[in-house]
Order: C-alpha cells, then structure tokens, then sequence
C-alpha cells in the first residue's frame, strides 16, 4: 500500500547513555523508523561506533511499522520502534505490542511528551502549520490563522493532502473539530468549517510529494502541514515555501520511541532507545534535521526554534483516539465533494 | 505384427452416432482398406483404434490383447492424421525424426533412417525447410515419412496420398506396400480413390453410415457386391429395378419395369448375390461388360442413341440412352479420337447374361 | 472406471491443487471468514453495512470501480490491439525495434511511474505547459487528474497485457483464413472485424480479465491521482487505516466477488464457440504489403507511438538528472547534473536491493512459468469437474487486491504450518518470492492458456501417436507451440515482481528488501531525484534482461512481447 | 466472365523458385485445369491470382486490366484453399454464407442461397454445426461451398475434391460444371486427378518445377504429349529410346537398343510429335493401345512372359516381361476374372504403329 506517511519524529535531550555499557549486549539492534536513510545511517554508524553492536534498520512509514509489528506479533522482529506520531503508539501499546522502559532522561520530559506507562516517550514534537507558496503570496497577505483559511479569496487556492491516510491531516482536521466539541460535545460546527475548508479546497493529494509540487509549481498557493518538514523543504531542497504558526494555537504533534514487546535483543534495545535521544543527539537532529527536541535541556538550538513562539492547542488524545475514525468517516462520506479530487478540470 | 480386433464398437459425439455396432478382425500383416463416402465413419474408427477416441460402446483389441483404455503412446500404431498434423515448429527433419527420438534411436541411426525415407518420398532435398514452407502435397508426404519411419506395429493411413499427383500416388503406394510386406506391418488404410484400393488391398471393408455394408478381397467386393450400395460405390455401374419372373434352365429369367423387357441373367453365384424372399432386386452392369453394336442374338439387346461421349484418357464412356428414364454408359478402351461414337448414333448394346449381376437393395 | 486419460489428469491436478490449496486458497479463507466476523463473532453484519448504513459511499466506490475498469479494459484494449496488428502484420522498417518499445510501460516503476505522469500532463505538468508556451494560450489546454488521469495511467500502463497476448494470439492464427476473408471480397476492416478479432477472443478474454481485475484492485493511480474519487480499493485501504479490518475484508471479498463474476462471464462467451485451428496441412506465410503510403504510414504510427510511449521514461530520466531543488516551482527543469546518481552510488549497499529484487523475481518466475504452464495445460486440454471453481482459484491473488493478498499470506504464514513445512515464513528471505509466485500464477497462466485454445488437438495426438509420452509430448511439442504466450505472460510477471511494491512493503525483511522499497523511501525522504535515479536504474535493469532473454532464449519481441 | 492473362509471372521465395516465366491466358468462361507434381508451384499461381502473393516478375491481367497489385478482396474470384480455411469460430452456416453478408446480401436471400448451396454439395443436414465437428470430406465440402455461393467472376479451386469419394467428386464436379455453365465463370482448376482433368477441362497446363510444358484440350494432351514428361505425367504409358533409322514410304523406322529391333511408326502429325534435330528422341506407347496375343504380321511384334496382373477394377493391367530391362504395360477391360491372363504365361504384344507417339525428351 503506497501513500506512505511523512510523519517525522525527532528527539532531544542528553541522557545517560554510557561508553560502558558496551557489554552484556546483545550483538545485534533491529530498528524500525520512517526516518530515512540520511538519519539512520548517520546513527548507524555513531551507534556501531560506540557499541559493538550490529545495528539493523528497516526505513518505512509509520502506519507500516505499527501493520508489521502487528502482523510479527507472533515472531518478533524488531527492537526498537522510532519515530511515529503518539496515535500509533497508544494503538500499539492498545494492542499490547510494546514493552514498558523509562529512560535515564526521563526528567527532562514534560509529562505531555510521555505514555503515563512508560511505553513510549517522546523524541520530538512537530507544530502544525499554514504553508504557502512564497512566489505567489507575501508574508502580509498570508493568512494568520486557521479561520483565515475560509476567505472566499483563497477559493481553488487550497491544497490538501487526502487526510484519510495522514496522520499530521487526521489530526489538523480532528483539532478543527475538537475546538469547538470540548465545549459543545459536538462536532457539527467543525464539520461546518470543514465543509467551508472544502469549498476553498482545489484539491485533494494523494501524497504530500504530489502536495509540494502543485503548491510549488502554483497551481494552488496554500496548504496545511507540519513545521519541520516545511523548513526543511525551504531550506534543503529549495522549495519556495515559508510556513505561519496559527495566532490561535496549532495542534503539536509528539514522535516517540518504543521497544517492541518481546523483543529478541531487549539489552541493546535499551541502550539505542538512550543512545537516540541524547542531548548531542537531539541537538544534531534539530540542526541537521529540523527535528524539535522534546527534552528541555538542550542548548544552543538553531533559531527557527528558538525564535518560534509555538502554541499548543490543548488536546485530548483519548478522545481523538476514539472519535476521529467516525470523524473523519462523516467528513469523507459527507462533506468532501469528490468533485475535488483532481477529476476532469 | 498384431491382429486388431473391433467387437461391436459404437462411437456416438452426442446425439452424432459415428460408428454403429462394428465388427471387424484384421489378420496379423494384412493391408486392410476402409471405403465409404465422407462422412461415413473411417477417421473415427481409426482414431479409435489409434487410441484418440474411446468407444462409447465394445472393445478394440491388438493380438486379443484388450487396448480400449490403453493410452496412444503404448499402442506402437503409426498414423497419418486426414489434416496431417505436423508439428509447426519442426523442420522437416525434426517432424520425421520424433518417432525416432521417442525411440531413443542414436543420432547417426536416426540421421540415416530419415534420409531413407525422405529420399522415398521424394523429399530429401527439403529436409531443412520448415514445414510450413512447402506445398500441400509435400506436407503429405512428411505426414506419410514420419508414420513409416518408426516401423510400427500397425499403420494407419487416413487418406495418405490424396494430394499427391498419379504418378507419385504410384510410387509411394509402391512404397508402402514394400514396407508393409518386408515388416509384415499390419496396415489399415483410408482412401477414396478405389483403384487405390482394389490395387493395394488385401481385404476392404465398405461402409456407409457408420455400418459396416460389405468385407472382401478386392475382387469380391468389385464383381460380387452384397448390394446396391456397395455396387454402386465401387466402381461404374448401371443399377435397374427387376423383379423375377422364372427360372429357364441354366438361367433365370427377370423383368425390368423400365426397359420394358426380360433380362436373362445366368443362374450362378457370380451373377445371383445371396438375397431374402421379400428383399427388392436390383441388377447391376458394368460398364465395361456392355458391348455396343455387336451380334448377340436377341436375348439382353436394346436399341438407344448416344447420348454423350466422354473422354477419360484411357477410356471412353459412351452414354447411351435407351428411353425418357434410363441411359446405360458404356465403358471402351481409348482406341484413338477415330474410334469413338457420334453423339446421335443410333446403337444397340448388348448385356452379356454372366456379366449382369443381381443384387438386393440395402436396408437403411 | 479410471481410464488412463483420468488418471494423467488426476495426477496433473493433485500438484496443481495442492499448490492454490496451500498457497491460495488457504491464504484467502482468513479473509473470508473475517469479512463474517464482528469483534471476533461470527455475523453477517459486515454485509448488511455495506449494502445498508454504509451503502452509499460503498455502492458508489463499487460502481466506480466497475466503471473505471470497464473501461479501462476498453481503453487498453484501444490501444493494445492494434498496436499489436501493426507490428505484427505489417513489415516496415523499424518495427523490431517498435515492437521493443512497445511494452516499455510496464518497465516504469509504479510510484515513480505515476508521479512522471503528474509531471508531464498534470495541470503543473511539461506536456500542457509546453503547449501553452508554444501556442501562446492564456490557460493550459488539457491536464490530467481525477477519472481521465486514473484511465490514462491505466491504458498506458495496463495495454501491454492487449499487446502482448494480442501479439502471441495473431502469431498463431493461420494466415489462410485472413486470406479466405480477403478472397469472398470482404476489405481489411471487415476482415479485422469478422475473422481476425473474433479468432483473437482468447487473447482477449486473457487480457481482458487481467485488465479488468488490476484495474479493479489497481491502488496508485486511483488514490495519487483523484485523491477523493471513491473505488472499492481505496475504500479497502481507508477502512484498513481507519482499524475496521473486517470491513476492509468485506469489502475485498466483494471486489473479487465482482472479479470473479466478470471471470466466468468472459469464459461463458469464449466457452461459446471453437478457436481452435483446425485447418488441413500448415499455412504460414505472412502476407505481404508493399503499398509505399503504407509503409510510411505504419513508420510514423510506429514513431508516434514510440514518443508517447517513451515519455513518462523520460520524464523520469529528466527527474533524475534535476539537482535537488532544481525544479521546484519552475515550469521547466533549470539544471542538469548527475548529482542524484552520484548521492546514490555514494552507498555502498546500493546493488543489495537489486540484487535481492533480481534473486526473488527470477525464483518467483521459474516457479510461476512452470505452474502456470501446468495448470493452464489442465484448464484448457483436459475435462474434469469442476474447472471453473479451479479457474477461480488460478485468479484469486489477482482478483484480490495486492496488499490484501500480502495480509492474507502473513496471516496464513506467521505461524508454522504444513504448506511452509512447519516453519514460520513471515519475517524470512522465503517469503517475498512465494508472495510474488502467489500473485503472478493468474498472468502466466491466463497468457499460456490464451494460445493453448488456438492449438488444434490433432498435433498433440500425432506426438502420442508416435509413441511420445505424455511428458515428453508436452515439452517436445506442446511446450515449444504455446512458448510465446507462456513467456510473455513470464516476461510480465518478472517485470512486474521486480518493481512490485504493495506486497512487498507488508512482506519485505532487512535481508530481501527489494528496489521498489528503495524507491520509496527515496521518496519519503523528498528525494525525487534520487527516487528516480533508482527508478532509472530499475528501467536500465529490465531493459537489460529484456535484451538477453531476447539474444539468448531467441525470444522474438514480436511473438512474446 | 474474365480473361486472365499472365505474362511472364515468376514467383521466388528466397533462394526458391515456384514458378518460373509463366505465360498464360485463360479465356472467358473457359475451365482451366493445372496438372503438375506436387510442389510444381500450381498453387503458388492460384495465389498470385488471387492477389496473394505479389509476383516477383511478370503482371497478372483480368481482361487487360492490370490486376498486380489490387488487393484480393477486389478481385472478385472465389477460391477454394487447398487448406480449407474454414473459419473455426463460426459454424457451416456462417461460414458459407460470409461471402454473401459482405456483398449486402438480404437475409432472407442469403438463408435461401446458403440451403441451395449447401444441398447441392449435401451437407443441409449439417448447417448448423461447427466446422471442427466435420469430418474432413465434410468440411472440404463446406470450402467449396463457399466459394460456389457467391458466384465469383474467377473460380479458383485447389484440388477442391481431394478428400470425397469418387461418387459424390462425381456429383461435385457436375454441379460445378453446371455452374460454371450457367454463369460462364471462368475457372482454374488444381486437380491430381487426371480423369477428373481429362473429363471436366476445356484446356489444361501441365507444369512441371515451375514450368509450364504444354497447354491443350484434354485430347491433345492425351494423345499428341509435346515430350516424354507429359506423356508420363498424364496417363499410364510405356517410354522406350529409341533413334530414327530411316522413311519407308508412309512409316518411319527407328531402332530401339532396348528392344534391340526396329520400330515402325506412321508418318503423321499424330504419331510423330515436332522435335529438332539433335533432341533426344522417345517412343511413347500406352498401354490400353497394345494388343496381346494378336496376329499382326511380323512389325512391331514382340515375345515375352506375364510377369504380373494387376486388378483395378473397370479394367485390368497386364505387365509383359520383354527383357530384364524393358517391361510393357498393357491395359484390358475387366471382362471378369476367368479372362485374366495367368502370370508367367508367355505371350506376344503388338505395337500398332499408329498408337505410337515419337516425342522428344523434355528439356530441364
Ligand atoms: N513460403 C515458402 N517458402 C519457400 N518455399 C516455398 C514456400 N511456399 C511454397 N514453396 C515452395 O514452392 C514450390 C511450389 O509450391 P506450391 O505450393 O505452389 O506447389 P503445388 O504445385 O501447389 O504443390 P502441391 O500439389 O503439393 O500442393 C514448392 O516446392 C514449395 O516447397
Ligand atoms: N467431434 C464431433 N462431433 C460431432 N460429430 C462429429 C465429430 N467428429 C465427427 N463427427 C461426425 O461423425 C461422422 C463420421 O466422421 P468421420 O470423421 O469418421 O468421417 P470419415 O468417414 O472420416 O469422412 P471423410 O471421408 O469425409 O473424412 C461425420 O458425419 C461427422 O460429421
Ligand atoms: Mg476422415
Ligand atoms: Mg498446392
């Protein structure tokens, strides 16, 4: 199944990790992570450095991590998961796939950036964010906040990645939602500004390589997505996008690591779970990879986020657990107009 | 070398009966020929005897060996299929040399074995081509060269020659023959050219329906058919209705509706075919036992006028027609274009009495 | 009684069987029995959703899918078949080396593949742009996207099935019955239409059900393409990522369902009437044209086609060449340089996913080439009960979408049993190339049996006749006849396995990762670059084996490919 | 009701030359027979009529109208293949009657001429089967069919009676001659059957590899052959060198080393075919011209033994033994088997001197 999620996760902070253990592990690490072959290899060959450790890793999206582990359940083969949004941990950890480990650094996280079990812990958070085509629009003209996003003006300006299949979509349309359902205790009235979003929609992509590209290249202007990615398609790859953090708040979305439940290495496991999130770590993957720590001991930060004024949305993740499914089935069965697709222009 | 034993073999496709109730023994080396208009059953009995088709009813057996549910490979027959069946994507060699291969036969025999027989058929020299590079006869003859050259038990030939021009028909005829006689190959053959057939055979059986009419040598078949289909079938023929009217010493004596007179037939087993009380009688004359203009006293002689005179190379016919209903064809010897009759002469044929044959009508 | 005809038969079937037993069916029944399941308890609930609450986006996704199938089938077929009458009928200069471009769209690698098509004829894209810039117009004149993007990628991706079985098929029609056609005075459309087509139909019906079913499960091009647009693939997958994975077992069920039903519909009508050339002696002699408009004619279809068909190839090769950051907003690429390529060789595990994808594909083809010759060889020449329920289960893995098959397969073996000797597969080396075996028996065999229809029964009998075995009569003679069609369908399924990906992402281990995964990771990472210089090393890698399957086995493109 | 004229057609495949530098003008309405051995390149020419095969040379003209390169479906002919080419997705039916939906024919109409046709070569009761439930004799009639139905200005028939017994080629050949009659379609013939040749022909070509050896009426060509290959092609005949001795009034005397005596042939037209000087020179005699056992004066009389007898029906051949190398073939009517002679009875053949026939040897 394609698609494949963009979903990044980052950590931070320093930890305990410790030249010394290099004994009494295993000889081997199976790491799975959709965080590319550029980080992976990099901390391959820092880990393997460190360690005598072999160390092993499958890149895929998260979604397929949390299917294979699921479907190994009965033949583990990995250690460590690392990287995927809180949602697929807690279903995970629903499932009874994952094993309990609280790391060295565990003071340096917010209780937010944790599984209360210690299944999971955080590694980085990413902010959602407006993104728009520098070319086509100035930084004043941007909109400023997500209701902004409803001017008639940016009719068949807005493009968005299909949010069925995306969790950092699944959860800007969630929050959409909940704003108004903590109050009210229901979701009509995000699923009429949904349906305005909609109206000013262009089109739906299947993947956001196909949502950079048509906001790059104009045929729409605008779109909704995580903060990291955005710097670093700006920075990296030369895109000219430039992102507005809403004034009103943004869903902040935490990527964690875990061990896998049974797992055949649990001593090595441990050691790459500390080893990962480090501060130097941390530090390295905010500077080279536009990850934003969780841990709030590290220093010297590059300024794209230390200058950010982030706002969290508050955010109950139990709940979207349990509602966004119905959700977001109500909104592809009853608000999208198919006719957005990119059918027959 | 085998015996091949039909005991009352039906073979029905649906509600298609091909073959009704057949009973045939073929002895051990014998060339055996089957005869019938199209459609009348041959391709399906060989087939079956070749093991293609299963009887829907009896058994075939080879030398009292039960074989009706034997596969085809272990019957060691050797066929030439009505459409040929060569393989596509063989040369000429290949085709003539799988039998050979299957027989695990060393390269240099094989090699020397296939030449034999293409140099028999006339193909040597095509042995690389592909065959769908020849001409229909040439097809024939590699479809002919790949059954003779394994020697089989059994050989048979549906309608092997039937694209092949006179002259080579004789050669490869000769051919088969050779072959047959030299191994002692028992071989059932298909044809419908009867002098193929009355040259060759050892016995021949007439069908017509998918019923077996008539077995006999040839010359049985040819000067005492049982009735009148096989009369008619093989070879000319001039078929009238008679009824009997008396004995008269040596002969009896009928009467033909349409000539309107006696007919004298001698009284002999030659010219009476074995009959039933009530069956309806036919004579029948061939053509070239009637004699035109001659003196034979009054018995068997009708007057009529040519009606058409046809040339056929070494014979002539002479059509002569006698009233509104009946012409008797008369066959002679191509003497040169000055002998043969005007059309219009007025001429009396004679119908030699131990020349006439009667026969019953065959039941349906 | 159990004549020797039934008894070969018999022995045919018992591997043949035990083979779809195993490693089909026995897959397959998990989903069955889950679409019955609510929470673990056996219900019919999952159906009464579907055709009640949830019926609406469910019927639509269903009647898309149908739609988009047929006539996807109709397209391709536009497409394949006559691409294949040309090239094979007609002798004009270049047309080998035509009738090698011909099925270069099955090489493009899936995802990429589809990403060059948003490239050249999306509303961002070359194609319209170009257009635009050339003509002066102030919009662009066309784009792609929605139902007419998902129907392009489809025919361009999809008509090599018509071409190639098309292909295998008219090499087998005896030339003189074209010739009788032309001879009672009917003119070459008539001759096409009444003659040619009609003794094509096993061709067709192969190509059509393989078209029909991939369209039916085809998974990219729908949800890259028209994100919203409801067919029942995606709704399987929607329903599998929103956790409702009996629902997405229902639904699947219904897909292969609706397959299955379009199966025995298309054998119903070629059970209708004879394809077999039954004619006496051996006609082959290619007719010959030497009308010069003609001829030049065919060169420029043949030279269009070639650059339409090309493109998206090209396209890939230009993405590949583009420096990242390269051609972002910009309408045209700005710069060229072999930087990605570069990047790419710098790893040194670069040939691993290869060389695994090589390995894998070729043992999944041999197992697939020699079963799928079997099995069609009992479909086609031998009676026995219960053929249809046999053929069925022969298309199954096709029926069913890829990544339900890949489920299927995991759930059937991450636990030891009989058919993977008592060990558990799920997470070994051993697993991706049975899953590509899996999928790919249907093309093998839907292309083998295509020709074996048009094969009179009269030459196999000549062979047993001549005291030939069966076995030796099937690899002597058989075997050689029906070699076309049995390769092209091998061909496919090798192409095919070396860039497949849905199964592949759900099966693949550290030790087997095949490219496809490469490339999306390349991908997610944002490296389109690099993802397509993999993608161009995959295309370079099949057009290789292309090339040697054709030098060494003799493999003539025209008759296989 | 065309002519077609071939002017100096050769047709090579490859390195293969089928036909070489053929001449040929077939007139309106005629029936036109090609004879020749298997691969002799008769069908190759049929095709080239038909527009199937582009000739490598030469031009094909139906009544001066140059036909080389238009297309088959716009010539108008009907052909029967000597393949079948029966199309096995439709049944006896829609095969016959595709001929006729191409020409617009109404339904009605065309149901109607289809039952004709098709009860003419009787095959009514099979017109809804399909075509691979035909036996071959069947479905070569369904062939033939075919291309009678749509009464085609050219009829081009190759070897279209191959596979039926002699009774029903009889009834077919009498329905296309009637046919070819009534609407004086032109018709060119491939037959290996000399008397169907000999019968049916208004003129037959003899090839012979590619080479046309002699055009003529069916008489000519029996009885006045240009050269040794057609008089051996075209009925049975015994061949014998011989070289010329002297004139002796109305007869010519040649010498024959073989015989090792003189040969005395009249001097006419008839015995004495046209020749030069220095070619080769041959005694043709046929077998059903010798007389055994006559009393003819002492020319042209030999002695020898019966070697063998050979039964083929309508007539008899007797094989005499003259000398280890020459045997002669004579031919008698069937008189029936009393009248056979006995092998090895010694006997006396006459030559009558004006059923010789003096022809050169044919050139390669
Ligand atoms: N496609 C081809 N390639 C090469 N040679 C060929 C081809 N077709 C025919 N020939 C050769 O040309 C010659 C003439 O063939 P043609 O079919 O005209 O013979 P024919 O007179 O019809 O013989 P037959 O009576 O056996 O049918 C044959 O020797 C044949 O082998
Ligand atoms: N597969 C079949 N289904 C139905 N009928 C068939 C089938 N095969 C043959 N028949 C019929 O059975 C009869 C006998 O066929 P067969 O082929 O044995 O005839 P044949 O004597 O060989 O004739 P021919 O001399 O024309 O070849 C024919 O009437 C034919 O139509
Ligand atoms: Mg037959
Ligand atoms: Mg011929």
């Amino acid at each position: 199944m394609a698609g494949g999620s963009s979903e990044e996760g980052s950590k931070s902070s320093d930890g305990g990790s410790g030249s010394d253990s290099g004994k009494g592990l295993e000889e081997k690490v199976v790491v799975y992570s959709p965080h590319g072959k550029d980080i992976l290899s990099e901390f391959e060959k820092q880990f393997e450095a460190e360690y005598d450790v072999d160390m092993e890793f499958l890149d895929m999206g998260s979604q397929e991590i949390l299917d294979r582990v699921r479907s190994e359940k009965n033949n583990t083969q990995a250690d460590v998961w690392w990287g995927a949004p809180q949602v697929n941990f807690d279903q995970a950890k629903d499932d009874g796939l994952l094993a309990e480990y609280k790391p060295s650094y565990a003071d340096a996280l917010d209780d937010m950036y944790h599984d209360e079990d210690w299944m999971w812990s955080g590694t980085s958070i990413t902010p959602e964010v407006i993104l728009y085509n520098t070319k086509e629009i100035s930084a004043e003209e941007a909109p400023k906040d997500w209701d902004d996003l409803l001017d008639p003006k940016w009719e068949d300006e807005i493009i968005i990645r299909y949010p069925l299949a995306s969790g950092t979509m699944r959860t800007i349309y969630s929050s959409m939602i909940y704003r108004t359902y903590k109050d009210t205790q229901s979701p009509e009235e995000g699923y009429k500004w949904l349906q305005k979003l909609d109206e000013n929609t262009k089109e739906y992509s299947a993947n956001p390589e196909i949502m950079y590209n048509q906001v790059a290249k104009g045929v729409g202007s605008l779109s909704v997505w995580n903060m990291p990615d955005t710097v670093m398609l700006a920075e990296e790859k030369g895109y000219p996008f430039d992102y507005v953090i809403p004034e009103s708040g943004t869903p902040v979305l935490t990527e964690g690591i875990a061990i896998i439940k049974d797992a055949p290495h649990p001593k090595a496991a441990e050691a790459f779970y500390e080893f990962v999130n480090t501060k130097e770590a941390a530090k390295l993957l905010a500077e080279k990879y536009y990850r934003i720590p969780t841990r709030e001991d590290v220093e010297d930060l590059p300024e794209w986020i230390t200058e950010t004024d982030i706002k969290p949305m508050e955010i109950d993740w139990a709940l979207f657990q349990e509602k966004s499914p119905k959700w977001m089935e109500h909104w592809d069965n009853k608000i999208k107009n198919t006719e957005k697709d990119k059918s027959e222009e | 070398m085998s015996t091949v034993n039909l005991s009352t073999i039906t073979k029905s496709f649906g509600s298609v009966t091909a073959v009704n109730d057949l009973d045939l023994l073929i002895e051990e080396g014998e060339f055996f020929t089957f005869l019938g208009p199209s459609g009348c059953g041959k391709t399906t009995t060989l087939r079956m005897i070749a093991g293609f088709y299963y009887p829907t009813k009896g058994k075939v057996k080879f030398n009292e060996k039960d074989m009706t549910t034997v596969p085809p490979e272990k019957r060691n027959t050797g066929m030439v299929f009505q459409n040929y069946a060569l393989f596509p994507h063989m040369t000429v060699f290949e085709n003539v040399a799988f039998g050979l291969k299957v027989r695990k036969i060393s390269k240099t025999e094989t090699k020397k074995r296939v030449g034999d027989v293409l140099r028999k058929v006339r193909l040597d020299q095509y042995i690389d081509r592909q065959v769908s590079q020849l001409s229909g006869g040439q097809q024939q003859r590699v479809a002919l060269a790949r059954a003779l050259v394994i020697e089989p038990d059994i050989l048979l030939l549906d309608e092997p020659l039937s694209n092949l021009d006179a002259r080579l028909r004789d050669e490869m005829r000769t051919e088969i023959l050779r072959l047959q006689r030299e191994y002692g190959i028992t071989t059932i053959y298909v044809t419908h050219d009867q002098v193929e057939a009355l040259t060759m055979s050892d016995r021949i059986a007439v069908f017509n329906f998918g019923v077996c009419q008539q077995v006999g040598t040839p010359t049985e078949i040819y000067n005492k058919p049982v009735n009148d289909f096989v009369a008619e079938f093989i070879g000319e023929t001039t078929l009238l209705p008679i009824t009997y009217e008396k004995t008269f010493g040596e002969k009896l004596i009928f009467h033909s509706d349409g000539l309107g007179d006696s007919i004298h037939v001698s009284n002999t087993e030659l010219n009476i075919a074995a009959h039933e009380e009530n069956d309806d009688l036919i004579m029948s004359i061939r053509p070239e036992a009637i004699q035109i203009d001659s003196n034979h006293g009054e018995n068997n002689v009708f007057n009529g006028y040519v009606s058409l005179v046809q040339f056929t190379g070494a014979s002539v016919h002479t059509y002569i027609k006698i009233n509104e209903d009946i012409t008797i064809r008369a066959t002679d010897l191509n003497r040169g274009p000055s002998t043969y009759f005007k059309e219009g002469t007025e001429v009396s044929v004679y119908l030699p009495e131990d020349q006439i044959r009667v026969i019953p009508k065959a039941r349906e | 009684m159990l004549n020797a005809e039934k008894r070969k038969t018999l022995y045919l079937l018992i591997p043949v069987l035990l083979i779809l037993v195993g490693y089909v069916l026995y897959p397959s029944i998990e989903t069955l029995i889950k679409s019955f399941k609510i929470n673990g308890v056996f219900s019919l609930q999952n159906y009464t959703d579907f055709f009640g609450p949830k019926a609406a986006a469910n019927l639509q996704a269903l009647w898309n899918s149908v739609y988009i199938s047929l006539l996807s089938v109709f397209f391709s077929a536009l497409i394949g078949v006559p691409l294949a009458y040309i090239f094979n009928r007609y002798d004009f200069p270049g047309r080998q080396f035509f009738s090698n471009i011909a099925i270069m769209p099955i090489v493009l690698p899936s995802l990429v593949g589809v990403m060059a098509f948003m490239f050249l004829y999306g509303e961002a894209g070359l194609v319209p742009n170009f257009i635009k810039d050339v003509l002066n117009l102030s919009e662009i004149p066309f784009s792609i996207g929605g139902v007419s993007g998902i129907l392009l990628v489809h025919a361009y991706t999809m008509y090599p099935y018509f071409y190639m079985t098309t292909s295998s098929a008219l090499n087998n029609i005896d030339p003189s019955l074209e010739e009788a056609a032309y001879n009672l005075g009917s003119g070459k459309s008539k001759v096409f239409w009444k003659v040619t087509f009609p003794l094509l139909t096993p061709g067709l019906v192969a190509a059509s059900l393989l078209v029909f079913m991939v369209s039916m499960a085809s998974f990219s091009a729908p949800f890259l393409l028209a994100g919203g647009y409801r067919v029942l693939s995606l709704q399987i997958y929607f329903s599998k990522i929103n956790g409702d994975l009996e629902m997405a077992a229902t639904q699947s069920v219904i897909l292969s369902v609706v397959s299955i039903s379009f199966l025995l519909f298309m054998r119903w009508y070629q059970g209708r009437k004879d394809y077999r050339m039954a004619s006496k002696g051996i006609g082959a002699h290619r007719s010959e044209v030497n009308n010069p408009l003609l001829k030049w004619f065919m060169v420029t279809i043949g030279i269009i086609a070639m650059v339409i068909l090309l493109l998206p190839h090209v396209t890939l090769l230009i993405l590949s060449l583009v420096p990242e950051g390269g051609w972002t907003w910009q309408t045209y690429p700005q710069q060229f340089g072999l930087e990605n390529f570069i990047l790419l060789f710098e790893d040194p595990d670069i040939w691993d996913p290869v060389k695994n994808s090589l390995i894998m594909s070729v043992l999944a083809c041999a197992g697939v080439f020699v079963f799928g010759i079997i099995t069609s060889y009992a479909l086609v020449k031998r009676s026995f009960i219960g053929k249809n329920l046999l053929d069925i289960l022969v298309m199954i893995p096709w029926a069913l979408p890829a990544t339900v098959v890949g489920m299927n397969l995991i759930l059937a073996f991450n636990e030891p049993s009989p058919f993977s000797f008592g060990k558990v597969l799920v997470g070994t080396f051993w697993i991706l190339p049975l899953a590509y075996f899996v999928r790919f028996i249907p093309l093998v065999v839907r292309s083998t049996t295509a020709v074996l229809e048009q094969m009179d029964d009269s030459i196999e009998e000549a062979a047993q006749n001549l005291g030939a075995k069966w076995f030796y009569t099937f690899r002597r003679v058989v075997i050689p006849i029906i070699m076309p069609g049995v390769l092209s369908g091998t061909l496919l399924a090798f192409v095919q396995a070396v860039g497949e990906f849905p199964t592949s992402v759900l099966l693949y281990t550290i030790g087997n990762r095949p490219i496809s995964i490469e490339i999306m990771n390349q991908l997610r990472m944002f490296n389109i670059g690099q993802a397509a210089a993999y993608g161009m090393i995959q295309v370079g890698l099949i057009a290789i084996v292309m090339y040697i399957a054709y030098k060494f086995f003799g493999v003539k493109s025209e008759n296989t490919l």
